[in-house]
């Protein structure tokens, strides 16, 4: 519910619920986060709780989720920023997260949260199409899903390997669910198309990114925001198009860690890493989509104003139930088999 | 000084036996030489006083104490390994000055212990050597001086001069030898050279595939053999089977199926031995106490086989009936061929009468 | 007569103590407990976890279920990944350590050292570097296009040949340092004795030289076919996906534990089958040298063919080996983005290591590492040591446990057993001094202790089967004690084989990512999670030039043990 | 059957050498003996013609080939290492067939083989063992075996027997030379045992310190010595500084400043020896060319030390202005004790006359 909830006007920023300023202590944060963007906002936080002191590990998603697990039962993190929406519901399920209501509740869609408040969407990953700017332009780059299985593409589509990234899943899962989900064979066909212009598959972001510069590739699938800072910070040449028929968005979540020993801290890092200031401005600078539906459209950025946020429509439900069983049909009957 | 005393001792590994029942017990002091056919059990028996064998059943005792089951560092004992086992990565000075380190002497002290220890192995030239740069006699003196340097209350000597030429060697032997008395350390000394074992000894004893056969003073074992094993693994031995034809008081008199009659001492028998008229028993004769010409029992014979060893001329003669060894000393004189003729006579008190 | 005691009675207990043979037992018996305690016992967890709560062998009856064979698949691609690499390793490992050690050529002690480099390499960016090379757009594939105008390029470093090019030259310094530490040892009398029985030069190699390896070469089969059976981050590069790594990540990220941890504990059964099949192999005969005295050293007799064919080989080789290092290096001196599809790199900076220089955060990780690196192979190098002398001399009931106990955490993915170390040391113990060990300083040393203890303990073990016994024996005749023999005699003969496994022990710290990064702290962050986060931030020059800079660092720990074992180092012989 | 040549050979190590300026010339077929102290250069030698040593300087020939830097595994070689050099990891059969295995025979030949080798060196039960339990003694038959086996064209044996015992080592030698008579192999053999080198070898070079001393047969070595080393090296001897009194084509009169006067033959002199009136000379007179009892030379002494070897009885002699080893031949007669006085008597041609 990012972006495409353009909010009614900024809301109050409701530090009453919370302490005052004052506060102290520690603060631990297992992120999934780039080092500048945690940087960033630590930073900012500490302007306004310098008293705090914020130690912040750096790890992927899946690690943080192995972490949180073996610590169970002497959790050592407070706070778990970043997380895809899978990892969070395993951790919830486990009930390694502390169901919490935070005063911007009410602002985030039902589908970008936890029912119990263990887990909120911090912010939406929309999954599009993604090009060589040095190879296509937006206009001569493949328009829709449907395009990519045009011979024309053949051997010029890597894809991150599929079952090791959530989000490659989602994506693939959309798919068939495009297809129709009660009878899925019709999302394999198309799939098996897919298989068949896909000329490599990257084993993880860094290799994606490599392939793509190298021009090994010039298309990919990949999720806007990494897009544009690729393009924007690192000067990388990639683009992107948002597919006609709409893109399967993401949420990115965050969570408290189920008995942490700074549990104050951590909702006061929760309602300020929601705060509607903070979220314009990392979506200036780091090209979020909060999911937040209560910030002005005015307020954000340009990049942000341009976007038309269509959604595929999926039942998440679904998805979540129906994926293993998907994912594990393509790894062993459709992936390599399209040549 | 400590006697050492191995009581009922028994060594297997695994389904082989190494040695069997022992008793031994030598005297503080004492020269002590374990005499043997390769395999039969000297090494392990030394193995197991220096404390690397636990036997399989028995004891150790050093005088009263068991020692069975004691660490081989508490034993003050040296000892020269078959295989020499130096310390590849030390010098020479540095191999024999480890055991004196370990008794933590001063740095002069072993200095000049060392300086004194390898002369008399006559390694002057070499304490800065590395092992690997010594021939094999320099090797093994160098093991010889590393156990020699500590003094120990007890020295075990594994063939610690087979690899040396016969001059060393008994220079060597003659200052172990007076090494042993003006400290009195109880030597136990493993030999596969019988001459060594007789001059060096005060007793011997002799084992045969893990069993002892005899313990005594080298005379006792040269001259009085207790079984046909001592006596033709001592020294060159012609063993005749022969039968009694008369006995008295002194002398006895044996004859063989070919007729062939020798008459000797009775004295000159082993207990073991049935000294009865008609009783078939062996008859021990040395080579070199076959003297050629006339005299007692003469006989008369050709010569088969020629060998000169410098001190000696050993020949092989035929005569009816008998074959034998014999061994006559080299006074410069001229060798008989194979095919000449030669008389011998055999002192009477050179018989020596066996049981089995 | 007045003797000199050897023992005086006012000898300190801690003297005594040591002094005393039953010392090795006081040093492995908190080993035992400890790996007892965290390996073992979270290990045997996971093996009831592998039955699942109430599904009984379901989870192995769907392992191998023929319906699905993703999992049978992945344990075959496994198994064959690790048998070949293991090939490989030998192969180049061995011959390297021959030519080095019995070839006197120009350069030969330079060559020693960088032979060592790519046990340098940090492995993140390390196999990034094989792509850059031999990858589709690498440099060689690319180069040989260019320079022949191909279409297409002439080839590319994929799949399963890609794994076990990468296995081969990262792991084959494991067969390099074990060997080369026995061939030291080897008494050259025994090859002389086979020349002059008529046997060629391959003869030799193949009844002597190589049966006389053996037990260095099982150590380093062992420690590499565990190591490419928990391999993770080679398949994934060439997109062998289906592995038994990958499969216990899939069920892991799916929340599937139960059937991680059955695939787990089938992962850890084949590597300890394959420990108890070398063990056996390696019982068989004995390796001891037993020649009598002491024979001369290094042969004369040298063909000058041979001399030149092994100079040769070892500069191709050696060449082959520092390419992706030199990747790495041009990686690091390159601007990010600018280098698409040409040959080599179009534009250079130092702006990425001026970053480095100029970030003070930069030297906090290496000096973590370094410290932290350090206090597990001094750990490693105790126990380490005491359980081979252990494991080799002394007769104990519970031998081949004791071994297993220490290979298993070296046969089980990373990930596995840092969840099993974070599980056992995130609550008080007596272990750990009634302290909670996750998030301090302790936590990532002891993962790296027990994780690298089989290093060391393999490669002495090694180096102890061939020293000959009666040398120790001949030592202690002369009164020296358990303690002083082992100081004195044994040790300067094992240098070899025990420094081998401290440089393998010490480099695996100071690059083990896996483990780190679900342990590490904010105050104990290693360098191997600080090139990781450069990388995650897709700052790829300056994660490369961290990188170099580990490489840099670890060279010169390299050419410093050189130098120290150079001299101090004895042979068995 | 091949003849090796050494010509002219030197080698040094770093700055010690090993051997220097080496001729000698082995016959096919021949049975050649290297015999001097321990570090003289006997294995160093035995090394370069293996091929294990390059020689600094000088040629090496078999026949008319030069192999001075052939390949050890090109020469068809037989050697028995000093230090054993077995296999470890192999069993004795394995370890003996080793050499027929590269030789390509069948699997039944060399089972056949390996068995009879087996049997010759008495190890006829332990075809399976491990070498490492094996005696001392055992190990060496088996380097023994392993290098008989092959039959080589040449034999290179470096004390081979030096760990057996008196008997073994007898029924071994006799076995070497057996095979060597019947295969017609070159044998170059090195021993520390001179009685061994005595025994076996058709002619002996005598070494010191890496020079050739002499190289004749065993009786020209040890009755007609070149020198002092080799006479004193080679067996027993006394050797007397004395001066010529008269000399005539046959009788040589020698007296001491103490006055003791003996009388030998002119033919007993060393070619080197300065035989004039007036000169002093060295005179050598083996212990056991002394007789006891009446003679020529008659000389009367004191017993300072006595030695039992079995064989012999070994006296130190003392008479005025002289003393002398003397070894009389054990016929079982009494010994006599320190103290007591003894007549002696040397046959004339028991004297050699020598020069420095
Ligand atoms: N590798 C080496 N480096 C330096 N010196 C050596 C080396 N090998 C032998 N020597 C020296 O050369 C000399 C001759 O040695 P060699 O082994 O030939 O003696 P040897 O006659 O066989 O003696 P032994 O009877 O004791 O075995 C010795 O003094 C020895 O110390
Ligand atoms: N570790 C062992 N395992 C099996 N058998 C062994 C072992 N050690 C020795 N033996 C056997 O025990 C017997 C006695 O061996 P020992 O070494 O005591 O002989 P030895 O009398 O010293 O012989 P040598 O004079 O040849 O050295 C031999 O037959 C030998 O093969
Ligand atoms: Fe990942
Ligand atoms: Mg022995
Ligand atoms: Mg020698």
């Amino acid at each position: 519910a990012c972006g495409n909830d353009k909010g009614e006007g900024d809301t109050k920023k409701d530090d009453d619920v919370v302490k005052e300023e004052g506060a102290s202590g520690k603060l631990v944060i297992y992120t999934g986060r780039d080092e500048s963007v945690v940087e960033k906002v630590v930073g900012m936080f500490n302007e306004k709780y310098p008293d705090i002191q914020v130690d912040n590990l750096t790890m992927g998603a899946q690690q943080i989720l192995e972490r949180v697990r073996g610590e169970k039962a002497n959790p050592q993190a407070d706070f778990w920023w970043g997380g895809t929406q899978s990892a969070m519901m395993v951790a919830a399920d486990e009930d390694l997260l502390m169901p919490f209501k935070p005063s911007f509740d009410e602002a985030i869609a039902a589908d970008y949260k936890d029912a119990e408040g263990r887990w909120y969407g911090e912010m939406l990953l929309p999954e599009v199409i993604m090009i060589n700017s040095d190879v296509l332009t937006p206009e001569t780059g493949p328009q829709d899903w449907d395009d990519l299985l045009k011979p024309e593409w053949k051997d010029k589509i890597v894809i991150r390997g599929v079952l090791a990234s959530g989000t490659m899943r989602t994506i693939y899962s959309s798919m068939i669910y495009r297809q129709g989900a009660d009878d899925p064979e019709k999302g394999y066909e198309w799939l098996k198309g897919l298989d068949a212009n896909t000329k490599d598959y990257a084993q993880d972001p860094t290799n994606l990114y490599l392939k793509l510069v190298r021009q090994e590739g010039t298309v990919s699938l990949w999720n806007l925001q990494d897009i544009l800072l690729q393009s924007k910070l690192n000067n990388q040449p990639f683009d992107y198009i948002y597919p006609k028929s709409g893109a399967p968005i993401l949420v990115d979540a965050v969570g408290i860690v189920k008995d942490a020993k700074n549990e104050a801290n951590a909702k006061l890092f929760y309602e300020f890493l929601f705060d509607p200031e903070v979220r314009a401005e990392l979506a200036e600078e780091l090209y979020q989509i909060p999911t937040r539906s209560d910030i002005a459209k005015e307020d954000m950025p340009d990049w942000y104003q341009d976007l038309d946020l269509k959604a595929l429509d999926i039942d998440w439900e679904v998805m979540a139930d129906k994926e293993a069983e998907w994912m594990e049909h393509w790894d062993s009957n459709i992936k390599g088999k399209g040549k | 000084m400590k006697g050492v005393r191995l009581q009922d001792i028994t060594k297997t590994f695994g389904k082989v036996h190494g040695v069997k029942e022992l008793n031994i017990d030598i005297q503080p002091g004492e020269f002590f030489t374990f005499l043997g056919p390769s395999g039969c059990g000297k090494t392990t028996t030394l193995r197991m006083i220096a404390g690397f064998y636990y036997p399989t059943e028995g004891k150790i005792f050093f005088d009263e104490r068991d020692v069975t089951r004691l660490q081989p560092n508490k034993r003050d004992i040296g000892m020269v390994f078959q295989n020499y086992a130096l310390f590849p990565h030390m010098t020479v000075n540095e191999n024999i000055a480890f055991g004196l380190e370990v008794r933590k002497f001063s740095k002069e002290d072993i200095k000049a212990k060392v300086d004194e220890v390898r002369g008399l192995v006559r390694l002057e030239q070499y304490g800065g050597r590395k092992i690997n740069e010594l021939s094999g006699g320099q090797q093994q003196r160098v093991a010889l001086a590393r156990a020699l340097v500590i003094k120990p209350d007890i020295l075990l000597l594994d063939e610690p001069l087979s690899n040396l030429d016969a001059k060393l060697r008994e220079e060597t032997r003659i200052e172990i030898k007076r090494l042993q008395a003006e400290l009195g350390v109880t030597t136990v000394y493993v030999t596969h050279d019988q001459t060594e074992a007789m001059a060096m000894s005060d007793r011997i004893m002799v084992m045969e595939n893990g069993y002892v056969q005899q313990i005594g003073t080298p005379q006792e074992i040269y001259n009085r053999p207790v079984n046909r094993f001592v006596s033709s693994f001592i020294g060159e031995s012609n063993t005749l089977e022969m039968t009694i034809m008369s006995i008295d008081s002194e002398k006895v008199v044996v004859k063989n199926e070919q007729g062939v009659t020798l008459t000797g001492l009775l004295e000159n028998s082993s207990p073991l031995a049935p000294m009865n008229k008609g009783e078939t028993i062996h008859v021990s004769i040395r080579p070199e106490s076959i003297l050629q010409g006339d005299g007692e029992n003469t006989l008369t014979g050709e010569i088969t086989f020629v060998e000169f060893t410098g001190l000696s001329v050993n020949y092989i003669v035929k005569i009816p009936g008998i074959t034998l060894k014999v061994m006559i000393i080299n006074t410069g004189g001229k060798l008989l061929q194979i095919g000449d003729s030669i008389q011998l006579s055999i002192p009477s008190r050179s018989l020596y009468f066996l049981g089995e | 007569m007045k003797k000199q005691t050897i023992y005086s009675s006012q000898d300190s207990l801690w003297a005594r103590i040591t002094r005393s043979p039953s010392f090795i037992y006081v040093l492995i018996s908190p080993l035992f407990l400890i790996l007892f305690g965290y390996v073992i016992f979270p290990f045997y967890q996971t093996f009831i976890q592998s039955f699942g709560s109430e599904t009984g062998l379901n989870n192995y009856k769907k392992f191998f279920s023929l319906e699905s064979t993703s999992n049978l698949e992945a344990l075959w691609t496994s198994v064959y990944i690790s048998v070949i690499s293991v090939i490989t390793c030998a192969i180049v490992g061995v011959l390297m350590a021959f030519l080095l050690e019995r070839y006197d050529f120009p350069g030969r002690r330079v060559l020693s050292i960088l032979v060592l480099v790519p046990m340098a390499l940090p492995p993140l960016v390390g196999v990034l570097s094989f792509t850059f090379l031999y990858g589709e757009s690498g440099i060689i594939p690319r180069g040989i296009q260019h320079l022949f105008n191909l279409e297409q390029v002439p080839f590319k470093l994929k799949g399963v040949w890609g794994v076990i090019v990468v296995h081969t030259f990262t792991m084959y310094t494991y067969f390099y340092l074990t060997a080369s530490a026995a061939i030291k040892g080897l008494d050259p009398s025994l090859e002389e004795a086979a020349t002059n029985l008529g046997a060629s030069r391959i003869r030799i190699w193949r009844k002597i030289i190589l049966p006389m390896l053996t037990p260095s070469i099982v150590a380093a089969a062992l420690l590499v076919f565990m190591i490419s059976m928990a391999s993770y981050t080679a398949p994934l590069i060439f997109g062998v996906e289906r592995t038994m790594t990958m499969q216990i990540y899939l069920s892991r990220t799916n929340g599937n534990l139960d059937m991680a941890a059955t695939q787990s504990t089938i992962l850890s059964f084949v590597s300890i089958s394959f420990l108890i099949i070398m063990r056996w192999y390696q019982n068989r005969r004995n390796y001891q040298n037993l020649s009598k005295g002491i024979s001369v050293h290094r042969s004369e007799v040298k063909s000058k063919a041979m001399k030149v064919v092994s100079v040769i080989l070892s500069f191709v080789g050696v060449l082959i080996l520092l390419l992706p290092i030199l990747t790495l290096i041009l990686i690091s001196l390159s601007v990010d983005g600018t280098w698409t599809t040409q040959v080599l790199p179009p534009e250079y900076t130092f702006d990425h290591y001026k970053a480095l220089f100029t970030d003070e955060r930069t030297w906090r990780p290496i000096w973590n590492s370094l410290q932290m690196g350090f206090v597990a192979t001094l750990g490693n190098i105790v126990f380490g040591v005491a359980a081979a002398y252990a494991m080799v001399r002394l007769n104990f009931k519970g031998k081949t446990l004791l071994d297993i106990l220490i290979m298993v955490p070296w046969a089980l993915p990373g990930t596995v057993v840092a969840v099993n170390l974070i599980a056992a040391f995130s609550e008080e113990n007596i272990f750990a001094f009634n302290q909670v060990l996750i998030g301090t300083f302790w936590i990532l040393p002891l993962a790296y202790f027990i994780r690298h203890l089989p290093l060391v303990f393999r490669s002495t073990s090694a180096s102890l089967m061939q020293m000959d016994q009666s040398i120790e024996e001949a030592s202690r005749s002369l009164g020296a004690g358990w303690w002083m023999t082992f100081r004195k005699i044994v040790l300067p003969l094992t240098l070899t084989g025990i420094l081998a496994g401290t440089l393998l022990a010490f480099v695996q710290s100071i690059g083990e990512f896996v483990a780190s990064i679900l342990i590490y702290s904010t105050s104990t962050m290693p360098l191997s999670v600080a090139i990781f986060q450069k990388m995650y931030a897709f700052k790829f020059g300056t994660a490369c030039a961290y990188g170099v800079l580990q490489i840099i660092l670890i060279l010169i720990v390299l050419t410093i043990s050189e130098k120290l074992s150079k001299g101090t180092a004895g042979s068995a012989i």
